[in-house]
């Protein structure tokens, strides 16, 4: 090759690398840390769900369905839909509840909003657990509520608020109201006020404004509030066992179970593959109805 | 508790561990036969008792804290056992976790105050080898003389109608299941998995009855449940709480067995400190030793020293005397069954509603 | 006239007695738990079930020497959340802005993986990852909680930082890079600013998330210390005591204390720097 | 004050501090095109914020069509807005951006993507349809935006400097659409531009405004010819201006006395010994070899250039003062250095009196 | 080509389908003014935006100083951009996003501080150090914009319509502030601008485009008197454009022959036959009532409008045609609907060849 070839490899290179290193920079650590520290396990994960359950615990390294054919008991899709009725129903009064709530704080001055954001944190940095401790204390047969309404003659005898349907949710929405709002908060912060003057000026009132502009234009808040809200509450069990009296299974119950007492290893595995497989499947229906490409749906 | 009374000297050894960061400690460095890991419950074992061992030994004995028994049986499987010197489990799981090959058989002779304390029913011969008994907790029923509807005095009373929305229960398969099966006449350990369901089909009237699973103690105090089938040291609590105007009997059961649990030390394969972990064992199966954790912590024993050395308030708790005391069975490991077990457990609760 | 005037302002105002009325509420809600934590904090009573009395002794208990546990525990997981939120956030921030920005071989992948942790049962990952540890021979410790609290705090940093960043911040990074500043002090004097709502919630949740894990925390820890919340978990089993709530007020305290002198502290610096 | 459209009284604005608009007083009867002219800064936006509901007034009134605008959302009045930084909806296509304001009113689909390609034809963006506002240029956004607008039929509409990032030609044929537009539909317009041509050609009156105060409201020509205020005479066009006292009054015919010499003007309301100033437009200065009666205004040839249309010489005055002159034709006599006697018609050049901002200025 | 500070060479840009830059070559010496002149949508910005580095030619080469730019970040190049849309930090005060550049080559403090105050009065934005980019009005952001990149003292100085939105004297003022700083500095500026005035006042060459083509690169005087196209006459400044045929050629002389009549201009290259345009500024077209020899091109007046420094008279030719004249003077004796014969100095007139582009436009 002649030598000005070979320059101008070098200078391609050169010019490679110029695009690569700012990509390698920002995309790299999360990669990385993916790869090892999920994506592995994950293998590991689904692996073993192929494996037989160990009589001494564990797993026995031997290839098996048996983990997969015990899923085609109707139970857990029963199981499952249970769960999926009650993720959806924290979802959507966690936005509901929490997108005015992210709305308010957003159009605060910056300093007064972080204030307002750091206020809303500060309660969960107080354990989970004593936070629904506290809800129960709060709502027991002998506690303040219950007095407070037998000594104002409201009631006769005190009121059962304890593992009823509305307690748990109160739960569940205040333990994730913040996984909704932060996300939605940073991205209404965002919103220009000029496009919703744009939209007042050509006639759109308040409400038309809200669907047309602000909703679409902080959509992926919304979208990420639904993934940190819809997903995690999909396999929660703390509240519903606490503050409902745990007469009622859900896929997490079932999975920390085979994890815990029935240490049934290849059974959580595979369960855990079957939430990936629909959450990915949801994930999938969303991309096609809201035509957004591929999974990046934020 | 006992904690106030500590001397001079005892807090000043836990001054000296107070000034070591958390972080510091992490790093495990330093002389490494002058530790003690243990892995267990917490709000279990007596403080002073722990920092006197420490003095005597000269020693640091450190505490990590298990939210499940699951969990010291995932960190054993996992391999994971051998950054602990001692671990608590429960007897249901000895024989998994003997099998498994996950324990180091203990040399006795090294812990003569357990051979000379330790009542040997309880420290049952099919374990005896692999664990030290610390504690223990009996699964009966415990109703509101005053509120209840009914008289208890069998298992099978729990399914009564009349008490609907009335119980407080533990939960877990494996706590449940055997007490249908004795209700039913069964082995409580059975891996019949007709018996099994026939005891699905029990629970399942029991579980109308269910107001709510778990700690249910308050409620029992408080008056939303009148009747729990629960552990002696949470019974303890609801009836000292109750006081003077106590109403709360431990059901007079004729006939029918209760369930008899063991936390116990093993010394997982592989421990680092293992001589320290026999002092240690040694140490805390000493009668006045134990007597003095159980006046802190009461809660039934296998140690027979040590509850005769204990305090007149502990020996005539009325949660911990009643009459049938011997009439007990025991939590096996059921090996595959287990599976049978969970899928009846999980028709239990998914069927319910 | 000046009736008339009123009526526009007079509907504003009622749209903001409205809001202002409804965040009370929500605040309220959220400090509810709060203040009855601490008030049970002052509860005569062994175990925190019903209310027995005013006491101070669990406080008096707390800071006793004998309890030094329960402050190595607490000091134990405020380091490890805090350097959590540091290293999540941080890789956070730029994954997101990389995922957001560049078109790779494996992104897609990338994306799907985030999920992954926020998918799967913590316990499920967590038993996998101390499996591979343990085959790997990865000592346990502080930094085996770490990289497992990193790996479900990075997803939430990620996808909260994603729902944030849009086209124009390219405008200002290229302003910035044209006026001769390098990629990283164009990532921190313009980036980092413009998407700083996102920064600070990613940094919140990962803070929450790592402050109140148990799973991670349990499986992961290494044989001589364990974190709060596991501690309180474990003492679940018979009841939570008075400490706890006492430990948790006080932590509260500690932590809105210095959030309060913190920025206090950065208050008088902007004000002096304005003055320069 | 009935058939004012729209109508400012003792408006006023506050940005904290700012004091961005002093006791504004406008009256715009229907279907007038005025233009708010004035430098950058001295609030010409916040004067169309405040008409079109986004800004409220910290005091004084704004009415339109003949209601009080405080008592009406933005979205509540027939007043259209072509803003200044385009604000379009960076998630809609084109066609939907401009097919917003109909689209609001529910209009039937067809007639909407009728009306939206007729606009966008108007503005020459035909085939632009499907792209979003980011894969546009700096001039195909503005377009856009006045397209958005226009759709609407308002009876009012708002423009911020609609066409300034637009090139000339392109300019001129939209100036003219406009202005066709405005009359055909009988739209009034409150302009804002900083090309004067533009706004000369274009406006039925023109609002000189300046640091928030409204100098002058009239005609183009008169606002060229008469201008009220030094500052406007300084604004508009260019000017030589030349500061003085009167020496002699005649009639209408006044005799200044200037550092740079002596000059003649027209005008009314000044006596002898009062100050003034007195502007002359670059085409209306003339020089020769010597100066008619009653000027005595020498200046030496300092620069010369040809910028397309004009030829342009500048003068310097003994005083140092630099004074324009432009003319169509070269005069290949003149060359730098040369003197010449510089006078015009005394018609064509006007007398100014001094204001109060003006003496406060000269006294710095 | 080792001279060139910035040199382009057959640079293709594509959007997607869109081609927006074609084949481009062009060659800019060190501390040369040149001006990007064009419609809107042609590609101005795209180009600026390719030799700064944020954006990636499609293919061709772009080298500034001597280096390939696909080599280096935006930041290691000595190039500064004053951007179309401003783009300043809105997280930082005007003080801060001027002192930017000087703050990231970490210069003294109190150095900073000073240039700054420098830039801000250079720009008329001093005393509003403190406020955020928010707080200013359209015309303060530019100025903030161009005071943030000139502080640099780039080799290299883009600038996007940096003084778009600004009034006339403002304008004027940066203008000779910039030009001064570009001389005593010896800065290369490439400049967008859509005033040609200012294009034509400035600029050592333009460049024209079109749709992606660069048309001509010349001095301002060579582009408005001999356009090289007829895009070119036509987009410069205002031109009559005649087409027709050659009828006779006599030495440089051409006898043309239009639809609108005989006329007469200067040009080369042309034989009897050739399809020619005839290119003639307003302010060079003379009317009177009889035509000199060569010349039949007789105009009805249309319209005359005043527009500040010029009196602008529309005639329409027989075909319809309309013709435009400037003159500094009113003619009192010129009514609406009086017939003139239109004619000019042949050397003032200019030729041009058509082009595949115009033929191919006809041919529609
Ligand atoms: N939000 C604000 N806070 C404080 N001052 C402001 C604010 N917005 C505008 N100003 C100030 O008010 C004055 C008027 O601004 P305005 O936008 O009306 O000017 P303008 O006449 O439109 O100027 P331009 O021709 O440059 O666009 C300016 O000096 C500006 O700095
Ligand atoms: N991101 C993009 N994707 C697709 N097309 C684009 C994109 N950006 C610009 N264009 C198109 O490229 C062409 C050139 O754009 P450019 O911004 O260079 O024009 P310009 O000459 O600066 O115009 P203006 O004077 O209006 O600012 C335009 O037709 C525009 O629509
Ligand atoms: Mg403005
Ligand atoms: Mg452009």
């Amino acid at each position: 090759m002649t030598e000005g070839h070979i320059e101008e490899q070098r200078k391609e290179k050169a010019r490679r690398k110029k695009s690569r290193l700012p990509m390698l920079a920002q995309a790299g650590p999360v990669s990385i840390w993916m790869i090892l520290f999920v994506t592995i396990p994950l293998l590991f994960i689904i692996y073993i769900s192929f494996m037989t359950r160990g009589p001494f615990g564990g797993v026995v390294y031997k290839f098996s369905l048996e983990s997969y054919k015990t899923l085609l008991d109707p139970i857990y899709f029963t199981v499952i839909l249970k769960s999926l009725r009650v993720a959806l129903f924290t979802t959507l009064l966690c936005l509901l509840l929490g997108y005015p709530f992210a709305y308010y704080i957003a159009k605060q001055p910056a300093e007064r909003a972080s204030k307002l954001i750091m206020l809303l944190m500060i309660p969960f940095w107080t354990n989970s657990m004593i936070r629904l401790n506290s809800w129960m204390l709060f709502f027991q047969t002998a506690g303040p509520v219950n007095n407070v309404l037998l000594k104002l003659g409201l009631i006769q005898k005190p009121i059962m608020f304890l593992y009823t349907d509305p307690l748990v949710m109160l739960g569940l929405v205040t333990g994730m109201l913040p996984f909704a709002v932060l996300p939605m908060y940073s991205s209404i912060e965002k919103l220009q006020k000029n496009l919703l003057e744009a939209s007042a000026d050509l006639g759109a009132g308040p409400s038309l404004t809200f669907r047309k502009v602000t909703l679409p234009l902080t959509m992926p808040g919304i979208v990420s509030a639904i993934i940190l809200v819809f997903i995690p509450s999909l396999g929660t069990y703390t509240v519903t066992d606490m503050l409902g009296g745990g007469k009622v299974l859900y896929i997490g119950n079932i999975i920390k179970n085979q994890f815990g007492s029935i240490r049934n290893w290849p059974l959580g595995a595979a369960l855990s593959v079957l939430l990936l497989a629909i959450t990915a499947l949801l994930i999938f229906l969303y991309t096609r109805f809201a035509h957004v490409d591929e999974l990046e749906v934020v | 508790g006992g904690s106030s009374s500590a001397s001079k000297a005892e807090t000043g050894a836990a001054a000296e561990s107070t000034s070591e960061t958390a972080a510091a400690k992490q790093a495990e460095g330093g002389d490494a036969s002058k530790e003690l890991n243990i892995y267990m419950w917490s709000d279990d074992i007596s403080e002073d008792l722990v920092s006197n061992f420490e003095k005597e030994n000269d020693c640091k004995v450190n505490f990590t804290y298990m939210s499940d028994n699951a969990d010291a049986i995932n960190q054993l499987t996992a391999g994971a056992g051998d950054k602990y010197d001692l671990v608590m489990t429960c007897d249901a799981y000895m024989e998994s976790l003997i099998k498994g090959g996950y324990l180091e058989k203990l040399d006795t002779s090294k812990i003569p105050n357990a051979e000379k304390n330790m009542n040997k029913t309880y420290w049952r011969e099919d374990i005896r080898d692999y664990c030290m008994p610390y504690l223990m907790n009996y699964i009966y029923v415990v109703y509101n003389k005053d509120t209840c509807p009914i008289e208890i005095t069998s298992y099978n009373d729990l399914i009564n109608p009349k008490l609907k929305g009335q119980i407080g229960s533990v939960d877990g398969a494996r706590n449940l299941f055997p007490i249908a099966l004795v209700a039913l006449g069964y082995d409580p350990n059975s891996t019949d998995e007709k018996e099994i369901k026939e005891a699905y089909e029990w629970l399942q009237k029991y579980n109308e009855n269910v107001a709510a699973y778990g700690s249910t103690e308050q409620n029992l105090v408080n008056g939303t449940i009148s009747v729990m089938l629960a552990y002696d040291g949470n019974t303890k609590w609801a009836m000292d709480q109750m006081g003077d105007k106590n109403s709360l009997v431990i059901a007079p059961f004729k006939k029918d067995p209760v369930q008899l649990g063991m936390d116990l030390y093993v010394i997982p394969k592989g421990a680092k400190h293992q001589d320290l972990a026999y002092k240690f064992l040694d140490y805390i199966a000493d009668a006045d030793v134990m007597a003095k954790n159980l006046d802190e912590y009461p809660y039934s024993c296998p140690n027979d020293a040590a509850v005769e050395a204990a305090s007149d308030e502990y020996k005539n708790s009325p949660a911990f005397n009643f009459d049938y005391k011997d009439n007990i069975f025991f939590q096996k490991d059921v090996g595959d069954a287990l599976t049978i077990y969970d899928k009846y457990y999980q028709m239990l609760k998914v069927k319910a509603q | 006239m000046e009736q008339m005037k009123t009526k526009r302002q007079g509907k504003h105002r009622l749209g903001h007695f409205f809001a202002t009325l409804y965040i009370f509420i929500m605040y309220a809600v959220f400090y509810l738990p709060v203040v009855v934590m601490v008030v049970y904090s002052f509860n005569d009573a062994r175990k925190n079930y019903s209310w027995m009395g005013f006491t101070t002794r669990w406080y008096t208990k707390l800071f006793s020497f004998s309890n030094s546990s329960l402050w190595d525990t607490l000091i134990y997981s405020l380091i490890i959340a805090v350097l959590a939120t540091v290293i999540s956030t941080f890789i956070g921030v730029l994954g997101a802005i990389g995922l957001k920005k560049f078109e790779f071989r494996g992104k897609k992948f990338i994306n799907m993986m985030l999920y992954v942790p926020i998918i799967v049962p913590e316990i499920v990952l967590a038993v996998a990852t101390l499996i591979l540890f343990v085959t790997f021979g990865i000592k346990m410790g502080l930094g085996s909680i770490l990289i497992g609290h990193c790996t479900f705090c990075i997803p939430y940093a990620v996808v909260t930082i994603k729902g944030r960043i849009s086209g124009d911040n390219d405008t200002l990074e290229e302003a910035s890079m044209d006026l001769g500043a390098n990629r990283i002090q164009t990532f921190t004097k313009v980036t980092i600013p413009t998407i700083m709502p996102g920064v600070m919630s990613a940094a919140f949740l990962s803070f929450t998330l790592s402050i109140d894990d148990v799973v991670m925390s349990n499986m992961l820890a290494g044989g001589s210390q364990s974190t709060l919340p596991v501690m309180i978990l474990s003492l679940n089993r018979t009841g939570l005591t008075g400490d706890v709530n006492a430990l948790t007020t006080v932590m509260i305290c500690v932590m809105v204390i210095s959030m309060l002198i913190y920025s206090a502290i950065r208050k008088r610096i902007a004000k002096k720097e304005a003055q320069a | 004050m009935a058939e004012s459209i729209v109508s400012l009284q003792h408006v006023e604005k506050w940005y904290g501090e700012n004091h961005v608009v002093k006791d504004m007083n406008l009256e715009i009867p229907e279907g007038e095109f005025i233009t708010l002219l004035g430098p950058s800064g001295c609030g010409k936006t916040t004067t169309l914020r405040m008409i079109a509901g986004f800004e409220d007034a910290t005091s004084g009134i704004i009415m339109v069509q003949g209601e009080r605008v405080e008592e009406k959302e933005p979205y509540q009045r027939d007043v259209n807005t072509v803003f200044q930084n385009y604000s379009l909806f960076p998630h809609m296509t084109v066609f939907d951006n401009v097919a917003y304001g109909p689209m609001i009113r529910k209009d039937p689909k067809d007639e909407i993507k009728k009306r939206v390609e007729e606009m966008l034809e108007l503005v020459q963006m035909s085939g632009y349809e499907k792209r979003k506002p980011d894969a546009l240029s700096g001039g195909q956004k503005q377009r856009v935006a006045i397209a958005r607008a226009l759709i609407n039929n308002p009876r009012v509409l708002l423009l911020d400097e609609p066409l300034g990032a637009l090139d000339l030609k392109l300019r001129k044929q939209m100036q003219l659409e406009l202005k066709h537009l405005q009359k055909k539909l009988g739209i009034t317009f409150i302009y804002v531009t900083h090309d004067q041509e533009e706004a000369m050609t274009m406006s039925d009156r023109i609002a000189v405004m300046h640091g928030g105060n409204l100098l002058q409201v009239d005609t183009p020509a008169q606002i060229y010819n008469h201008p009220n205020t030094r500052f406007v005479a300084d604004f508009i066009g260019e000017s030589n201006i030349f500061s003085g006292k009167v020496a002699r009054v005649d009639g209408d015919l006044l005799y200044v006395e200037t550092p740079e010499g002596a000059m003649l003007t027209k005008g009314s309301g000044f006596a002898q010994g009062d100050e003034i100033f007195v502007s002359i437009r670059p085409e209306h200065l003339q020089f020769a070899q010597t100066a008619p009666e009653g000027f005595q205004l020498p200046g030496r040839v300092f620069d010369q250039v040809f910028i397309g249309t004009l030829h342009k010489t500048t003068f310097r005055a003994g005083s140092g003062k630099e004074i324009k002159a432009s003319r169509i034709d070269a005069d290949p006599s003149l060359g730098d250095g040369l003197e010449r006697q510089l006078f015009w018609d005394p018609g064509q050049s006007v007398a100014i009196h001094p204001t109060a901002d003006d003496k406060q200025e000269a006294g710095k």
